[in-house]
């Protein structure tokens, strides 16, 4: 009878959260670009795969766009000068994430006109899948959703498998963040282009662009874009957290389910996010690298008349930001990425890089006034992280499993691997339990004892 | 193992460890069927006692005399067939003695032949001892059991009929728990006694602890 | 395994079978007098208990053809128990009635006594109803009342009662064949009610026609007091 | 005389209202024993309510042959032996039949044979002096109470497993007091079935 | 520029503003509306009765805190509503004293000796309610009239009992008050016992005998929206009950219509109201998985028509939600969700 309910709710996937969205400060304010730092601290891993590798020394003057950092492997991507200056140090440095790492630090010339001066410019329409690739490769093009994952690997269809659709993922889901927003509405053209690039790259037949019904002037201004003859359609889905969850959003639009532990090209689909194709339809045929990007930049109970959307160096420090936003540094909690799933900062010396989608500054929790906010109670039962979850996951069973270290079960038993942190069951605990974070640590337990085996 | 068979003293333990340290019910909860089954009342639980007594000290006396002599296959179904013949024994002779208290204890008299207490003794004590040591170690244990038996009957009775081995304590307008002789009386009540000997156990843990600090 | 061991086997088990039969034989007999001694006084307790005024109690039983047999163990048909004084007159028969209660059966001995054509008593030998509601049946002084005095007459037909005994509800009671039942324990009274109404329908009428006959045995035979 | 109780009625009666093991207390060991896990549970409760039927019908028999020669003293002993007789030819045609089943029941039946559940259905069914069906039919409740007492305690027991327990609380007092609370709740039943 | 003030803490940064007291605080909102029709009803007992069973329960919890060296817990109101829940399904007249042992049983043995709450398998105060029914089953089934005159400034006499004592017959007291009509049974058990049926606007209204607090059928499943549109309940289990209620006494109903009453009667008679809107939806007992509600909630409501129609009490919710918790793990680990996009009949686990 619940299997019968849920075929009458297509365009939608099930469970999922609702929360304040916070979207009105910012998502008004056009893209404008923010100074240079003095100092850049441009890691050498911004993305999930191999690290690149430098290949610049200390005390080297590097140029704005320039390779400084190049792949190593088909797993990685190149990483280049955001800016023009000299290398100052080649070490380890503090990252979001919370281990130091190996970053590339350059003292930027404050007279330096910072034009780029590298670029291998094409005609990319003219060129085969495989060159594509490669040129995508140099780009040092990274999911700029948050995931950061290679743009190249993502494109590059596996050996035996085809791909028929493209899905666009345009909906920022995460409370705050507006980057995609504003991408969207300035950068149509461009974000079509990259769809063109990547329909020609991937071979799939058609793109679907999925953007959230709360941001239905970003839809009509891609719409408005559309050449007559593209096979590109823009869909209107709920707005709901996570919705930009690719699984998710498949869900949603096309009402397939990618099969459990398996990828959306599993079943034919390859998802990119707009931030990303928008940045590739622009550098692409310039043949440049990835330098900046667009971060929001806002705050939660904090006066930030500036607040909005800036066009932010890769590498430019958090301390920066907030000075230029000219808000104080002494505040609760600074998070890079959205309020779901970015990370709380242990230092403000940590750098933007191109997974960051915003800079959220946050004094006190979102949460009713008066109330013990931190207390932690025992689980009381109350299944609303079961309702939440978009995995369809028992994130409840899990952490009791966790209470008692039985980190194997949950694997085993209730599928903890499916997790994807998107941090819905936290959201709803009305106990406090930092479920994620149980189940973050239980991962990590894992893949240490596999490692063992 | 063998430490044990070539130790015939036969100490004050022998007796005493049935009664506190391995107390078959407390400690060890075996024979669980009896303890909680017929201790609604003091009597029943002292009579259902005394017969397992009987029983465990008269097969432990017979498994024990026999104990070079039956072959090590078919040791567990002599044992059973020697502690079904007590038992009957006992049943006849509780029947003779009282139809009251053979009513109340039905078919649990019977049921001694499985309870776990005595086939353990056997296989444990009194296939690897003399007689008067595994009689003696028998006698502790079916002492402890049936002082277990009591600890039950006792709070039962009291809280469940206001009286004590059918003598009532509280006068008429006393209001009987009816619930402490109903099954679930049962159940909590023991587990109310393990509650009390964990805490205990505890507490003593923490008090040594203490001292060890303080002193240490 | 080697046949040494397996007559060893034998023979042990063989020795222990043999040893056991002896003893459970031995005490068997040595018990059984005092057992049935037990059983017998038990039972004429509660019969000398439930019948009033009868000082020696005679059992007899009803075999199917409707013969009345003085009773020897193992004998089949229905048990009825004759109540006398110390003259020999016949005071009453207490008959067994059984019916199902809440938690298993509810099996009862009443008196019947002829000269009022009514049942004067009744006893609860075996029950399981509920400590505290149920079994109330034994403990309700204005239960037992009851059966003070309830009608058991024989129709004209000599076949059944001439009125069935039924339970009504606490305070309902119209006719002296009814049971005023315990509130609160209702199925409890109806069970004690059906037993009755059961046993009573079927023995009665077999019994009232053997009275004089139950009565001159005892002069015959002679009672144990 | 035999027994005057309905077939249904001994049914539920054995199964629910006063369930073997939350009732009467038979099967205790196992009861507390085997019920930590969910999945040694379900075999254990299939096999000894399996046995149950077994033992019961040969106990029906048995008790009849025992009457017929008038040697009722003797019930006890062959009941034992001819439970311990039957389990073992349990075994052994489950072995041949179905090596699987056998597998996933085969370490549980040598404990049975101690389970006062069986003896105690045998000797109940005798002194009630229930007839074949009758016998059955209380065979099958009690069987069919074991399984439901031992699966709902290792439900609950599994739970606690993962709760945070006073320490004073951890071990069999704990069984036994959710044991309790079953009994409480299982009061409930009482008289399901009568009238 | 200092950091010290630098919080941190794993994503999600945000959080649903309800939290565990929030949520127990506005049941115990809910239910005292309840408690003021109760005592409007029963009068100054009904209000002593609440009294003691609150402060048995809390006493008895903040014991097990001290006993355990942890910090209080009263103020989670976790407590107070198995307080207030507890006193509402006793008897109004039911003696103090017993409402106590009642209170401290359903704390000690229902829930502290799990390790408090979360952690208790069964409704605390179901657990006190079963413990002195099958304790004092004569005191819990002797009803007290509703509106007798002077209720405000007398007790009911069995509510003073001396502790440890029986109470005195009220019967002779009942015909004193002179309440027109009242026969000193439940609507349910008039109908179990000799077939009749009590007019349904009473049972509305509560204007019936029976346990202080679940005579008003009506009010309680008010209160119980104000739950679910606050959405601090999961209206679920009381729907999926419901419809067990409805369709086993429907098919009984329709089997033999002069002997098993209807539908409606049996949902809006006894405690059925307040069991399945206060005690049925405890979260803490009842399932994780929406599928697993649907099964509780059946169970609960065929097993109560079930209890009512075949048992020998008049009234089954009680134990039927006991047993309905008991079987809760079971019914979790047999209704696990089914992972997205996992094979649409593939088993879960």
């Amino acid at each position: 009878m619940l299997a019968l309910f849920e075929k009458f709710r297509k365009g939608r996937f099930s469970h999922g959260i609702h929360p304040q969205y916070h979207k009105e400060a910012t998502q008004g304010k056009a893209i404008k670009r923010l100074a240079f730092p003095p100092r850049l601290i441009v890691p050498v891993a911004q993305h999930i795969g191999a690290p690149a590798k430098p290949i610049v020394n200390v005390g080297e003057e590097v140029f704005r766009g320039q390779v400084i950092a190049e792949a190593d492997g088909f797993m990685s991507v190149p990483v280049h000068a955001p800016a023009t200056g000299i290398v100052k140090d080649i070490n380890l440095m503090p990252s979001a994430a919370g281990p130091r790492m190996l970053s590339i630090v350059i003292d930027v010339y404050q007279a330096s006109a910072q034009q780029v001066l590298y670029g291998e410019p094409t005609e990319p329409e003219t060129l085969d899948r495989k060159e594509l690739i490669r040129r995508v490769q140099a780009t040092g093009m990274a999911g700029l959703g948050g995931a950061a994952f290679p743009s190249h690997v993502k494109l590059q269809i596996p050996t035996g498998k085809t791909a028929h659709t493209l899905v666009v993922n345009g909906c920022e889901c995460e409370p705050y963040l507006t980057c995609d927003h504003r991408v969207m509405l300035e950068q149509p053209h461009e974000l079509l282009q990259g769809i063109r690039y990547a329909l020609q790259i991937t071979g799939a037949e058609k793109a679907i662009v999925g953007i959230e019904d709360n941001k239905a002037d970003a839809a009509a201004a891609v719409k408005a874009a559309l050449k007559p003859n593209d096979p590109i359609t823009v869909q209107l889905v709920e707005t709901k957290y996570p919705q930009g969850a690719e699984k998710m959003l498949l869900k949603s639009l096309l009402g397939v389910e990618v099969p459990a532990g398996g990828l959306p090209i599993d079943i034919g689909i390859v998802v990119n996010n707009v931030g990303t194709l928008a940045q590739l339809g622009k550098l692409l045929p310039k043949g440049e690298g990835l330098i900046e990007r667009v971060v929001t930049i806002t705050g939660y109970n904090v006066n930030m008349p500036k607040a909005g959307n800036y066009l932010v160096p890769i590498g430019t420090p958090v301390r920066f930001i907030l000075e230029q936003m000219g808000v104080e540094a002494d505040h609760e909690k600074v998070i890079l990425g959205g309020p779901m799933m970015g990370m709380s900062l242990a230092s403000l010396d940590v750098p933007i890089t191109k997974g960051t989608s915003g800079v959220l500054v946050f004094q006190g929790r979102e949460f009713m006034e008066g109330e013990n906010q931190e207390a932690v109670f025992p689980c009381i039962k109350c299944g609303r992280c079961v309702d939440a979850c978009p995995m369809h996951l028992n994130p409840a069973q899990m952490a009791w499993l966790a209470g008692k270290r039985h980190y194997a079960e949950m694997e085993s038993g209730f599928h903890l691997n499916s997790c994807f942190e998107c941090g819905c069951c936290s959201f709803v605990c009305p106990s406090n339990i930092p479920l994620v974070q149980y189940f973050r640590i239980a991962k990590a337990v894992n893949r240490e004892q596999k490692g063992k085996a | 193992m063998s430490l044990i068979k070539q130790d015939d003293r036969i100490t004050v333990d022998t007796f005493l460890e049935g009664i506190w340290r391995e107390n078959p019910v407390f400690v060890m909860m075996l024979g669980m069927c009896p303890v909680l089954a017929v201790t609604n009342s003091a009597i029943n639980a002292l009579a259902m006692g005394l017969a397992t007594t009987f029983v465990l000290i008269t097969s432990s006396l017979l498994v024990s005399l026999f104990r070079n002599l039956i072959p090590s296959e078919v040791r567990i179904a002599t044992y059973i067939v020697i502690i079904a013949t007590f038992v009957t024994i006992v049943d006849y002779i509780i029947q003779a003695l009282s139809q009251d208290v053979y009513n109340a204890l039905g078919a649990f008299i019977q049921l001694i032949v499985v309870n776990c207490i005595i086939l353990g003794r056997a296989e444990a004590c009194a296939s690897r001892n003399k007689p008067v040591k595994s009689m003696v170690n028998a006698a502790g244990m079916g002492l402890g059991f049936t002082l277990a038996l009591l600890c039950l009957g006792v709070v039962r009775e009291i809280l469940g009929s206001g009286s004590l081995f059918g003598l009532p304590l509280f006068g008429e307008q006393f209001q009987p728990w009816v619930v402490m002789v109903l099954p679930p009386g049962g159940f909590l009540v023991l587990g109310g006694w393990l509650l009390f000997f964990e805490w205990l156990k505890t507490r003593k843990q923490q008090s040594l602890a203490a001292e060890g600090v303080t002193h240490g | 395994m080697s046949s040494k061991t397996s007559t060893a086997m034998i023979a042990t088990l063989g020795f222990v079978t043999a040893l056991s039969g002896f003893l459970i034989v031995t005490v068997y007999q040595a018990t059984k007098p005092a057992i049935e001694e037990n059983k017998r006084l038990s039972i004429q307790k509660t019969v000398l208990e439930v019948i009033k005024g009868a000082t020696a109690d005679k059992h007899f039983i009803i075999n199917d053809k409707g013969e009345l047999l003085e009773a020897v163990p193992g004998m089949k048909g229905i048990n009825i128990y004759a109540g006398y004084d110390a003259r020999g007159k016949l005071m009453g028969v207490a008959v067994e009635g059984s019916a199902q209660g809440y938690s298993g059966s509810v099996d009862t001995i009443y008196a019947y006594t002829p000269a009022c054509e009514c049942i004067t008593g009744i006893k609860v030998i075996k029950q399981t109803e509920t400590p505290g509601l149920g079994d109330k049946v034994i403990t309700d002084k204005n239960f037992v009342a009851n059966f003070d005095k309830l009608e058991a007459k024989v129709n004209a037909a000599g076949d059944a009662l001439a009125n069935a005994i039924v339970a009504v509800k606490h305070g309902a009671k119209h006719n002296p064949w009814e049971i005023d039942a315990i509130s609160g324990a209702t199925i409890s009274s109806k069970a004690i009610a059906k037993g009755l109404n059961g046993s009573a329908q079927q023995v009665l009428p077999k019994v009232v026609p053997l009275l004089p006959t139950i009565e001159s045995k005892f002069t015959s035979e002679g009672a144990k007091p | 005389m035999g027994s005057t109780e309905s077939i249904t009625f001994i049914f539920f009666n054995a199964f629910l209202a006063n369930n073997f093991v939350l009732a009467m207390f038979l099967g205790l060991c196992p009861f507390l024993g085997v019920s930590g896990k969910l999945n040694t549970a379900v075999p254990m409760g299939l096999a000894t309510s399996f046995v149950m039927l077994v033992s019961s019908v040969c106990a029906y028999f048995l008790n009849e042959l025992l009457v017929m020669f008038n040697i009722e003293y003797l019930r006890l002993i062959s009941y034992i032996v001819v439970i311990a007789s039957a389990v073992q030819l349990v075994e052994m045609t489950l072995k041949k039949l179905s090596p699987t089943l056998f597998r996933a029941l085969g370490i549980f039946l040598p404990l049975i044979t101690t389970n006062c559940a069986i003896l105690g259905l045998a000797l109940f069914q005798t002194f009630k002096e229930y007839n074949f069906m009758q016998s059955l039919a209380y065979a099958l409740g009690a069987g069919a109470g074991f399984i439901l007492a031992l699966l709902l305690m290792a439900g609950l027991r599994e739970r606690l497993d993962l709760a945070k327990l006073p320490s004073v609380t951890q071990g069999a007092a704990l069984s036994l007091i959710l044991g309790g609370l079953l009994s409480l709740a299982f009061m409930g039943f009482a008289g399901l079935g009568a009238e | 520029m200092s950091q010290k003030h630098i919080i941190l803490r794993t994503a999600p940064h945000v959080k649903k503003p309800q939290d565990v007291p929030l949520i127990m605080r506005n049941v115990v909102y809910a239910l005292l509306p309840i408690v003021a029709f109760a005592v409007y009803q029963f009068g100054i007992s009904v209000l002593a009765l609440v009294i003691v069973t609150t402060l048995a329960c809390l006493g008895t919890e903040r014991f097990f805190n001290w006993m355990g060296n942890k910090p209080s817990s009263l103020s989670d109101w976790s407590s107070t509503i198995t307080g207030i829940l507890l006193a509402l399904t006793l008897p109004p007249g039911f003696p103090l004293w017993m409402a106590a042992v009642a209170g401290i049983a359903g704390i000690a043995i229902g829930k502290a000796v799990f390790g408090g709450i979360g952690y208790n398998v069964f409704n605390p105060a179901l657990v006190g309610r079963a413990f002195v029914q099958a304790a004092f089953p004569v005191a819990i089934t002797t009803w007290t009239p509703a509106f007798f005159t002077g209720r405000f400034s007398e007790f009911v006499p069995s509510s003073l009992t001396l502790p440890f004592m029986m109470p005195p017959e009220t019967a002779e007291w009942v015909e004193q008050v002179a309440v027109d009509g009242f026969t000193g049974a439940t609507p349910l058990a008039l109908q179990k016992f000799q077939h009749i049926t009590t007019d349904p606007f009473a049972l509305y209204t509560g204007t019936v005998a029976g346990s202080a607090g679940e005579t008003s059928a009506l009010l309680i499943l008010v209160c119980g929206m104000y739950l679910v549109v606050r959405k601090m309940m999961n209206w679920q289990i009381p729907a999926w009950l419901f419809v067990g209620v409805i369709v086993t006494s429907g098919v009984l109903y329709l089997i033999n219509p002069d002997k098993n009453p209807d539908p409606l009667f049996m949902l809006f008679s006894g405690g059925l109201m307040l069991g399945a809107m206060f005690m049925a939806s405890d979260m803490v007992g009842s399932p994780l998985t929406p599928r697993g509600v649907m099964v509780y909630g059946l169970l609960i409501g065929s097993l109560t028509v079930i209890i009512r129609v075949y048992g020998s009490l008049s009234e089954g919710i009680m134990y039927a939600i006991l047993l309905g918790n008991a079987a809760t793990p079971l019914i979790d680990a047999w209704t696990q969700p089914r992972l997205f996009g996992a094979k649409p009949k593939g088993k879960s686990a």
